[in-house]
């Protein structure tokens, strides 16, 4: 069972031999480029329907704690599906309908995508670590804009180098505490370091997470960087460089740091989940009141994705089994959302030439339906009812209102981004709609209509097809997201290095697979007193965090 | 006054890292230097026991490099590697981009240095010792300190200075060949382990003994192509970052 | 064997220093293959062999290498620095 | 305090040296430089972190064996930093392109914040 190889081997293969059918982007090396991805996505939707979940698929032959090896559930190989359909569309669109690029384009876009399979899949710090440098390099250097200013994008470099040498320094405090770079069991070994260690390590690592997934005082790089980006680069940043951080974060905080409940509080006022969950609030509402004032559209989009990092931070500081499930709700429905936002907004600034989107008055009436895909979504994003945004919404606001006062504040502070957000996504697209008033500055001079064209058609309505599906009927994600909160807070994972340590005893050097047994327990321990607890108290270590200490 | 900040934050973070690292029980327990994982490594303890005798000549270990070091970096932990190369690429593929992003070149580019008539004289000869010791370095790497990265840069030096001597960039496309092919055959011995060892990057066939030259061979073979790939990924760094063009000469299309 | 590991670490803290603090640029980057160098040699007395290659050969050659090669590349007006 | 400390802390205020020249300045080349610093500090911290007194070089020679304690430096954080300083190598290769990208749309190496770009929030 080594598929899930594939994912990070393919592309990469394909990506070093890209070069040598020459240095501009020619027919053969797209088709390449796009043929890997679609393989690929290809791939692991059967991998989902034959659910042979989860795998540990050992690299190298050496067992866990000792070589790096992938821990593979449905939820991993959706999120990798996920990413690499966002690295196909980005490279259909740019080739499509932006400028042309050279090879070196879509070598980048197959790294990234390898990278980010790597990062998903990986239980090993140091290698997660590895990985995301390489998506920011690849990110980085998608972003560079070949006119104009570079300024953002140094600042990009910028902040990305000091977190990067926040998460070495982290990585190797960790490492001379604890012996061993294994996420499970640095996990296991945690309670035994010594306070200073923990708080050095954790603080340090996350702050690297934290400025790569755009929180607010460490998100001053992104505004700036998503304006000069491509727009196929800026939805490779919001749904793909983002959303991974997120979830590597996640997986650093649910295995590493318990939840956060196994560091001692600051000053018995407030833990450390509380500080987190502190930050992502002030994201949440910080964010969506930017997107008010911002005029340029790419920037708009930006301060949306921040905030939606805030929620989603919240939902990881809150860390009880229904707001981890929010956390991998919000991941999706934001790259879906966020992808289709990008797509529109990328045709219409191949038309306009501007980003500012009160110029984009009157487009819709040439092309209706790019109003309707950005109506579509908008309601993705902010939550409308059957749409995948309203599950993450609710999933988390469920979780939340099971941690007391803290989480009712989260609630409110949600409901009001939410407004601010829908206010602001809304405007952009009724300026789109607009017909009456003053005369568009576009009047006659362009090729409105975009809609002719199989390639708009075909990008669009995938992300229809996929917005509905996971809106309409998110069972099938549902259950993935249960059974992978489980395994990561429960036995699940702590077990991954145990088992595939056991089949190693049996048959050295072979991967082996875990039967899902453990998705059968019951996740849901709430208690109504607003303290709740994951199991029920036979990990004294593990209990609530958020409300901790009130 | 932003020049004091400037100076006493990093001056109060840093103390105070330092202060909960040495002092206390942290202090008591940070730098003992010995772990358990380094240990095992050394020993050749992750599959089973080692022999009774570990050292030069031993046989049927699971690992038959003699540096340690090079058997973490190529075989424990060889999937971090892999994702070395891949950022090294990434970057300078990625400088071209940002570069020469949108701007057909035309012309000759600009040489890498004006030559004078020593360096002419003299490269072949440099070229040739660098050439020779970066071989060797790299492909000693299982025996003694050093191997494909700081080999491989000794490669690529002996490149640019016959680039530079002789004032004409190498041919790009001879260079995108060596950086492609070598990039895919470290992907190609990791597939390799899948089919022999059912397992992504597992090194195959006979370790050998330790300490032979013919040892390792998995562990050779993976330091010959990353030492090509990085001569070939450095040498192209150079070229992308000496080939802008000035930018008051530079025509926009 | 102690007071060699002392020694080291007084060029590589007080290139450091000079690294941010002197005007020119050129010295700057000469100043930071210093620093590059005697992590190398503190690598070396430390007993990282490796390492203690590795940062010399790519850490303090190759990278100064890149760095002055940008340099040549720079406009007159870029490789001035300010005065504040 | 023992000679560990003393090379601990000069690793660390490589670290801090590195900020400093990231916050005082405003210029892309002494940015990258002070990463550069940053990052050598790191890893000199880190090689340390598997280094005591006597430790020696971990390749496995007669004077090896299998009894008693490994008498070497822990091979784990050097196989860490080998990977570290090609990463370093990488992402300066990057930025420096990045600043001759920036000499060349401003003539200068001097970021200041863009105005376009300086709005809310920033």
């Amino acid at each position: 069972m080594n598929t899930a190889v594939a994912f990070i081997a393919a592309p990469l293969a394909v990506a070093f031999l890209l070069p040598l059918l020459g240095s501009r982007s020619s027919w053969g090396s797209r088709a390449a480029a796009l043929l890997t991805l679609l393989a690929l996505a290809a791939v692991g939707l059967l991998m989902l329907l034959s659910p042979a979940f989860p795998q540990v698929v050992v690299i190298g032959g050496w067992r866990a704690p000792f070589g790096i090896s992938l821990y593979v559930d449905a939820l991993s190989v959706m999120l990798v599906v996920l990413f690499d359909l966002l690295a196909l569309f980005a490279l259909w669109f740019q080739h499509q309908h932006g400028q042309e690029k050279p090879v070196s384009f879509d070598v980048l876009v197959l790294v990234l995508s390898a990278a980010a399979a790597g990062a998903v899949f990986t239980q090993d710090l140091f290698n997660l670590f590895v990985f995301l440098e390489i998506t920011t390099v690849a990110a980085l250097a998608l972003s560079a804009p070949q006119t104009g200013s570079p300024r953002g994008v140094i600042r990009y470099w910028l902040f990305g180098s000091v977190a990067s040498a926040s998460m070495l320094l982290g990585i190797a405090i960790l490492y001379s505490g604890a012996g061993t770079l294994n996420l499970v069991e640095l996990g296991s070994r945690w309670g035994h370091l010594t306070p200073p260690v923990r708080w050095l390590s954790g603080v340090m690592i996350l702050l690297g997470f934290l400025v790569k997934m755009e929180i607010v005082p460490f998100h001053v790089w992104a505004p700036s960087t998503y304006r000069a980006a491509p727009s196929s680069v800026g939805l490779l940043l919001s749904g793909v460089v983002t959303g991974l951080a997120a979830f590597s974060a996640w997986k650093f905080f649910a295995l590493v740091l318990r939840g956060g409940a196994s560091l001692p509080p600051v000053s018995g006022v407030f833990s450390f989940s509380q500080a987190l969950f502190g930050l992502g609030a002030l994201t949440l509402i910080l964010g969506a009141l930017a997107m008010l004032a911002e005029k340029d559209a790419k920037k708009l989009l930006a301060f949306s994705t921040i905030s939606q990092m805030g929620l989603v931070l919240m939902a990881i500081a809150l860390g009880n089994p229904r707001a981890v499930r929010a956390v991998f709700f919000l991941l999706f429905a934001h790259a879906l959302g966020k992808g289709l936002l990008f797509f529109v907004t990328g045709l219409v600034v191949s038309r306009t030439h501007t980003s500012e989107w009160r110029s984009w008055r009157g487009l819709g009436a040439a092309s209706p339906s790019l109003v309707w895909f950005w109506f579509l979504g908008t309601a993705t994003i902010i939550g409308l009812p059957l749409f995948p945004g309203f599950w993450g919404k609710l999933t988390f606001i469920g979780g939340a209102l099971e941690m007391g006062l803290w989480g009712r504040v989260g609630v409110t502070l949600l409901i009001l981004a939410t407004v601010c957000e829908s206010v602001a996504l809304l405007r952009v697209g009724h300026a789109l709609w607009e017909r009456e008033g003053e005369p568009s500055p576009h009047e006659g001079k362009l090729p409105t209509r975009v809609s002719g064209r199989f390639s708009y058609w075909a990008g669009a309505l995938a992300f229809t097809a996929a917005i509905l599906w996971m809106g309409l009927w998110p069972a099938v994600f549902s259950r993935a997201f249960v059974t992978a909160q489980q395994a990561y807070a429960g036995d699940g994972a702590p077990s991954v290095v145990r088992t595939s340590t056991d089949a190693f005893a049996q048959r050295s050097g072979h991967h082996s697979r875990r039967d899902g047994h453990h998705s059968r327990r019951d996740g849901h321990h709430s208690r109504r007193d607003g303290r709740i607890s994951h199991r029920d108290g036979n990990v004294p270590s593990r209990h609530d965090n958020v409300s901790q200490g009130r | 006054m932003t020049r004091l900040l400037a100076a006493l934050v990093p001056l109060g973070i840093v103390g105070m890292i330092a202060f909960f690292l040495f002092t206390g029980e942290t202090g008591d327990r940070m730098f003992r230097g010995r772990s358990e994982l380094g240990d095992t490594f050394s020993r050749r303890a992750v599959r089973s026991d080692p022999p009774n005798r570990l050292g030069p000549g031993s046989r049927g270990l699971e690992n038959a490099a003699a540096n340690t070091v090079t058997a973490i970096v190529l075989d424990y932990r060889g999937f971090d590697t892999l994702g070395e190369v891949t950022v090294l690429f990434a970057a300078v593929a990625g400088a071209g981009l940002a570069l020469f992003g949108r701007r057909r070149r035309r012309g000759k580019a600009a040489p890498v240095t004006p030559s004078s008539l020593i360096l002419t004289a003299a490269a072949p000869w440099v070229f040739l010792f660098l050439f020779v010791v970066g071989f060797a370095i790299v492909l000693h790497g299982h025996l003694t300190p050093g191997g494909g990265f700081p080999g491989g840069a000794l490669l690529a030096a002996g490149l640019v200075l016959l680039m530079s001597a002789s004032g004409h960039e190498s041919s790009a496309r001879r260079l995108h060949l060596l950086e492609g092919l070598s990039g895919f055959a470290f992907v190609a011995v990791g597939v390799a382990g899948l089919v022999w060892r059912d397992s992504f990057l597992a090194h195959f066939g006979d370790a050998g003994a330790l300490g032979a030259f013919w040892s390792a061979p998995v562990t050779i073979l993976l330091y010959l192509i990353i030492g090509l790939k990085v001569s070939a990924e450095l040498t192209n760094a150079v070229r992308t970052l000496a080939n802008v063009e000035d930018p008051t000469t530079e025509e926009v299309p | 064997m102690t007071w060699i590991i002392l020694l080291v670490c007084i060029p590589l803290v007080v290139g450091a220093v000079a690294v941010v603090t002197v005007r020119d640029l050129l010295s700057a980057i000469i100043l930071e293959g210093v620093v590059s160098l005697s992590a190398a040699v503190l690598f070396l007395v430390l007993g990282a062999l490796d390492v203690a290659i590795t940062q010399a050969v790519v850490g303090c050659g190759l990278t100064t290498a890149v760095f002055l090669y940008s340099w040549r590349r720079l406009p007159e007006k870029a490789r001035e620095v300010s005065h504040d | 305090m023992n000679v560990v400390h003393l090379v601990a802390i000069s690793a660390l205020s490589l670290f801090g040296i590195g900020l400093y020249g990231l916050w005082s300045g405003r210029n892309v080349l002494r940015w990258i430089l002070a990463v550069g610093l940053m990052e050598t500090g790191i890893n000199v911290f880190l090689v340390l972190t598997g280094w005591y007194p006597g430790a020696r070089v971990p390749i496995i020679t007669e004077s090896f064996s299998t009894s008693g304690p490994v008498p070497f430096l822990d091979p784990v954080p050097s196989a860490l930093v080998l990977t570290s300083i090609v990463i370093g190598l990488g992402t300066t290769t990057l930025a420096l392109a990045l600043a001759i990208l920036h000499a060349r749309s401003h003539g200068t190496l001097e970021c200041e914040a863009d105005p376009e770009t300086a709005e809310v929030l920033e």
